[in-house]
């Protein structure tokens, strides 16, 4: 038993290797966490329309997911004959690979992710904001039109979007005074999380945040690329099977990251009463993502001109100001202090 | 970030006479866009590209196709394509007699079917001259104002549905009125022993009276429908997403939905003060002072509006009538015992009631036979349809979706 | 702007407030939670007379009446074993489930009583002719009940102009 | 019909009676008169029916086209009139005066086939392009019973 501690430790010791297995732990809580989120995502939507949702597979349905996951399994893998045939089949995995690998610099330990940067919150940004590519991939090479419609209306979001989301995460860096993500929730120790400490532009930073990725994540009322009521199914029109699983995932997946950051940034992490730890990161995140389903499941969409507006002539300023604001406070605590 | 159109504040828009009829000046006389623009000649911003919508599309309400020119993403010509569900029924009706014929045209407009039979059955009546007893009048005003209520249900449903899809709180909504419609049909379903096709009407009068205690629970359901209302209002009237994606959509020219023929509430949130419950009352209408309500910005939040104040208007005249159902019989002609019982005189009619959509008429010719030689049913579908030309240009495809899911149109009265 | 955004906030409070409502679908087809009224009409009956014969007597009202034109009757006169009178039978009776509008023509015309609908479904079939009733078919389903309100007779009483009593519909 | 419209017809037709199902207009001046109900206020189209009358002994065949209009508002009423052709004859469209028209007198070409004069864009509506005959005509075979459905 020792010795399997001991080489445990030892691999501890070496960076690259304790990259690796925290990197693969992680990515596989956080698919099950995923498949979880849909299950609850059909129960609480069936929940809010009065409905039962899955009920048959599994106690309350839970074992639904899975059953979905085999059926899309088996489906025949449709290749519409007037897609570029290589692109086509090549953007599901890379949704699925930049999803995924922006898990490794988000921790959800106090020991640190499988790769604790220095810049941690910018690199998580970067990564994710790079879906973009792929969905552009995937709405070109359907050579469909509303697959193309889509993946417009899909870059022309994230790139506005990706603005306010920047500068809204940076509140919290100027603040902790650090981009790492593990000194950022350090900097929160003692209930001083960002939301609500200092009071004002922390909470409309997390606010700004939020709305900002819930249109990263192409979440309603900001889902416009997918709009199934009006583009079809978007970018992913000529998908099906596990390819359009690999989207579907990739989309919880982006959620559930998306709420680890804004935990990570704004509610102090795995800071919390009693012991601190992974219970609570998971549990501020879990509690992120079902209000961005409860938000989902209640509202309707923008306009994608309506959206770009909103974002140019709100969220943008308002994030410069709340940046100065911070930098501002900053300077009259360090003063203080 | 579009804010609050103006003319839905309370204030009296200036007014433009036009034949006698008061318009509201701000969307009267609009331009018109060339409904058959050659699309060669038109010289686009963006780059131009032809989308077909439909008829395999989520939000063509069944099977519309429509042909959309697009400049980047606003449309600069749209040309519907309808008769997806063309099911001859005029030609049916043709080779029917007045027994048989009723339960055809609930196929038509299978969200109310009611105004449908009511508007055939009443040509009949016309024709032969019989005046259906009290009883049978208040009974069909009653089911006539539920079947309005039931398809108003549906029209928000969808509608909501059209903006926030079927995965978001479109469907939420469209699941709340799903739960109301069900109540008041399962009223109908009491009465009529079906949900959807009654045949519940006949010639002279109504196939059923009221069962036993059905009165309580008209009265409780609409107490209940009335409380959910509020529900849907929270969720639409005030949501500022809901007003972004309707205010200022898709203004109808007042002039130009008349002169399409357009009718219902498609009308009147174009500032037309018409309804032919008021206007020419038929059944137990002229027994109720029908309050219309009328809104003037003629944008697809007025249509909105103008359907929720229907509803509204629809429960109160259910509860005043349902609580005194004159006592009598409910048919005026001896119930048929085979497929002639009825003996049509010659004659010509044309008969319009004020369906949920508009003015659904029928217009028969007799020549004395057992079954007439023409029978034209007049549906308001397809004149809201046939609006989408004008509405759709400088729209973009989101817009379209929402100003087509304003009209209510039901393609299987459109296509008949 | 900001009243807008408040308003908003409505919405989630509604849909907040039905999380914990009653659920209203019916699980079909393990559980139905609400029953058809006794009005329903899905199938269809052929009922006896008080002898215990096929209450039908070949007339075609109803072959001549369905819009849909899917009822065959082929009847034939003969003698009863149990009074001894003679009437016409039919020999069969054809009813086309696939085609029906359920529009209750047929039980509105019927003389002696004898169709009738049913407030229960007949089984799914896994082909057409499992949808084409027989007369063997419909009287097996009139021993089975599940019988609607409306007689031929109830319907036209309910109808009649002459009627007295306001208050029709009773079962 | 109101007195208004009723005047109308007497003048502009030369009728003693207007019966209520409406005159026979002829058809080089049914826009004339349309356009003039258009300005009495008959701004709201409601039908244009065509009705095939086949040949019979006394009568050869022939086409009516019936329309309606509605004055909309308290106290609406209908104008009604009709329009008779022979079976090679057309009739000039209304689908200017009414935007309405337009779909109407194509539903009506495409069912009954008339011919309608200056349409801008007279195809079928309500059946494919390549459909054959008109089915609302009455030597239109009828519906034949398949028994048992097939």
């Amino acid at each position: 038993m020792s010795r399997v501690l001991d080489a445990l430790r030892m691999i501890w010791e070496i960076g690259w290797l304790r990259g690796l297995v925290v990197g693969f732990v992680t990515l596989t809580v956080v698919m099950l966490i995923a498949a979880f989120t849909i299950w609850f995502e059909r129960k609480w939507s069936g929940r809010m329309q009065n409905r039962p949702g899955p009920t048959e597979r599994g106690y309350g349905g839970w074992l639904q997911i899975f059953a979905d996951f085999f059926k899309l399994l088996q489906k025949e893998n449709l290749t519409p004959t007037a897609t570029d045939r290589r692109l086509f089949d090549f953007v599901p995995p890379i949704v699925v690979f930049v999803v995924l690998s922006s898990l490794a610099v988000v921790p959800y330990v106090p020991q640190g992710p499988a790769a604790d940067a220095s810049v941690g919150v910018l690199l998580a940004l970067a990564i994710s904001s790079l879906m973009v590519f792929p969905v552009w991939a995937a709405g070109w090479s359907s050579n469909n039109k509303w697959a193309l419609l889509g993946a417009m209306r899909a870059v022309a979001q994230s790139i506005s979007y990706e603005i306010p989301l920047v500068l809204s995460a940076l509140v919290p860096v100027i603040l902790a005074g650090s981009f790492r993500l593990t000194e950022i929730v350090g900097a929160q120790a003692d209930w001083h999380w960002f939301a609500f400490w200092p009071p004002g532009p922390g909470l409309a930073a997390f606010v700004l945040f939020y709305l900002s990725s819930l249109a990263e994540a192409n979440r309603i009322p900001f889902d416009i690329p997918e709009a199934e009521s009006e583009l079809v199914a978007g970018a992913t029109t000529e998908y099906g099977g596990m390819k359009f699983g690999m989207f579907y995932l990739g989309e919880y997946v982006h959620t559930f990251v998306a709420s680890s950051l804004a935990a990570l940034l704004f509610f102090g992490g795995w800071e919390g009463p009693g012991p601190d730890g992974l219970h609570w990161m998971l549990a501020k995140a879990l509690i992120l993502t079902a209000s961005v389903i409860h938000v989902r499941w209640t509202l309707v969409r923008y306009r994608s001109d309506q959206l770009l507006r909103l974002c140019w002539t709100y969220f943008v300023p308002a994030a410069l100001v709340l940046v100065f604001a911070a930098g501002l406070w900053r300077i009259l605590a360090g003063g203080l202090a | 970030m579009v804010d609050a159109h103006p003319s839905h504040e309370p204030v009296a828009p200036a007014l433009v006479e036009v034949s006698g009829l008061s318009l509201p000046a701000a969307i009267t006389h609009l331009p018109r866009p060339d409904p058959y623009l050659n699309v060669e000649d038109y010289e686009p911003e963006a780059d131009a590209m032809a989308l077909n919508m439909g008829p395999q599309h989520p939000s063509t309400h069944g099977v519309l196709r429509l042909k959309l020119f697009l400049d980047g993403e606003i449309c600069f010509k749209a040309v519907p394509y309808v008769g997806y569900l063309h099911r001859g029924v005029e030609k049916l009706l043709e080779n029917r007699t007045a027994i048989q014929s009723v339960p055809y045209v609930d196929k038509n407009d299978y969200v109310s079917p009611l105004t449908g039979e009511l508007a055939l059955v009443m040509a009949y009546e016309a024709l032969l001259d019989v005046e259906p007893p009290p009883r049978a009048q208040v009974l069909r005003t009653i089911l006539m104002e539920l079947q309005r209520i039931a398809s108003h249900h549906l029209w928000l449903g969808t509608f909501c549905l059209d903006m926030g899809g079927a995965l978001g709180g479109g469907s939420s909504v469209f699941l709340y009125n799903f739960r109301e419609r069900e109540l008041i049909l399962d009223l109908l379903e009491a009465l009529t022993g079906q949900r959807m096709h009654y045949n519940a009407l006949m010639v002279g009068g109504n196939r059923h009276d009221v069962p036993p205690g059905w009165e309580e629970k008209v009265l409780a359901t609409m107490d209940r429908v009335e409380d959910r209302l509020a529900e849907y209002e929270a969720m639409t009237v005030d949501n500022h997403i809901f007003r972004s994606r309707t205010v200022g959509v898709g203004v109808l020219d007042p002039l130009l939905a008349l002169e399409a023929g357009a009718g219902g509430a498609n009308l009147r949130a174009s500032g037309v003060d018409h309804d032919l419950r008021r206007d020419a009352p038929y059944a137990a209408y002229g027994q109720v002072d029908v309050r219309i309500p009328v809104e003037t910005a003629g944008d697809c939040y007025a249509r909105f509006l103008v359907r929720i104040a229907e509803m509204r208007e629809a429960i109160r005249i259910v509860r005043l009538l349902v609580s005194g159902i004159p006592e009598g019989p409910i048919g005026a002609l001896k119930p048929p015992r085979h497929v002639n019982a009825v003996k049509l005189p010659p004659g010509e009619v044309y008969v319009g009631i004020e369906s949920p959509r508009g003015e659904l008429g029928t217009y028969l010719i007799s020549d004395g036979s057992p079954i007439p030689v023409r029978v034209k049913i007049r549906p308001p579908s397809l004149h809201a349809v046939s609006l989408l030309p004008y509405l759709c240009v400088g729209a973009t495809v989101s817009d379209i979706v929402v100003i087509l899911g304003s009209l209510d149109p039901i393609l299987g009265e459109v296509d008949r | 702007m900001m009243r807008a955004w408040i308003d908003t906030l409505f919405a989630f409070s509604t849909t907040l407030r039905n999380v914990g409502r009653r659920r209203v679908t019916e699980p079909l087809p393990w559980k139905r939670l609400r029953a058809h009224p006794e009005r329903y009409r899905a199938g269809f009956a052929l009922t006896d007379d008080e002898h215990g014969e096929v209450a039908c007597i070949a007339c075609k009202a109803c072959e001549n009446v369905c819009p849909s034109g899917i009822i065959r009757v082929e009847g034939e006169r003969r003698e009863s074993p149990v009074t001894g009178k003679k009437r016409a039978y039919p020999v069969s009776f054809v009813l086309d489930m696939n085609a029906c509008i359920f529009c209750e023509l047929c039980v509105q015309v019927c003389p002696s009583d004898a169709i009738r609908m049913r407030t229960a479904w007949t089984i799914p079939g896994t082909s057409r002719e499992d949808q084409v009733l027989t007369l063997e078919r419909l009287r097996a389903n009139a021993r089975e009940g599940h019988l609607s309100w409306a007689t031929p007779g109830r319907l036209r009483a309910m109808q009649d102009p002459e009627r007295k009593n306001g208050e029709g519909g009773e079962p | 019909m109101p007195d208004d419209v009723l005047a109308l017809f007497r003048t502009r037709l030369g009728l003693e009676e207007v019966p209520p199902e409406g005159p026979f207009v002829p058809p080089e001046t049914l826009p004339d008169i349309v356009a003039a109900l258009k300005e009495m206020g008959f701004l709201l189209f409601l039908y244009c029916a065509a009705t095939h009358w086949p040949a019979t002994e006394n009568r050869p065949e022939a086409f009516t086209v019936a329309y309606g209009l509605r004055r909309p508002g308290p106290g609406s009423s209908t104008a009604r009139l009709r329009v008779r052709i022979p079976a090679d004859g057309s009739i000039p469209t209304l689908s200017g005066l009414f935007a309405g028209a337009d779909w109407q007198e194509r539903e009506q070409y495409d069912l009954v086939g008339i011919h309608f004069e200056g349409h801008p864009d007279l195809r079928r509506l309500m059946l494919p392009e390549d459909w054959e005959g008109h089915p609302l005509r009455k030597d239109y075979a009828i519906d034949t019973h398949h028994f048992p459905w097939r």
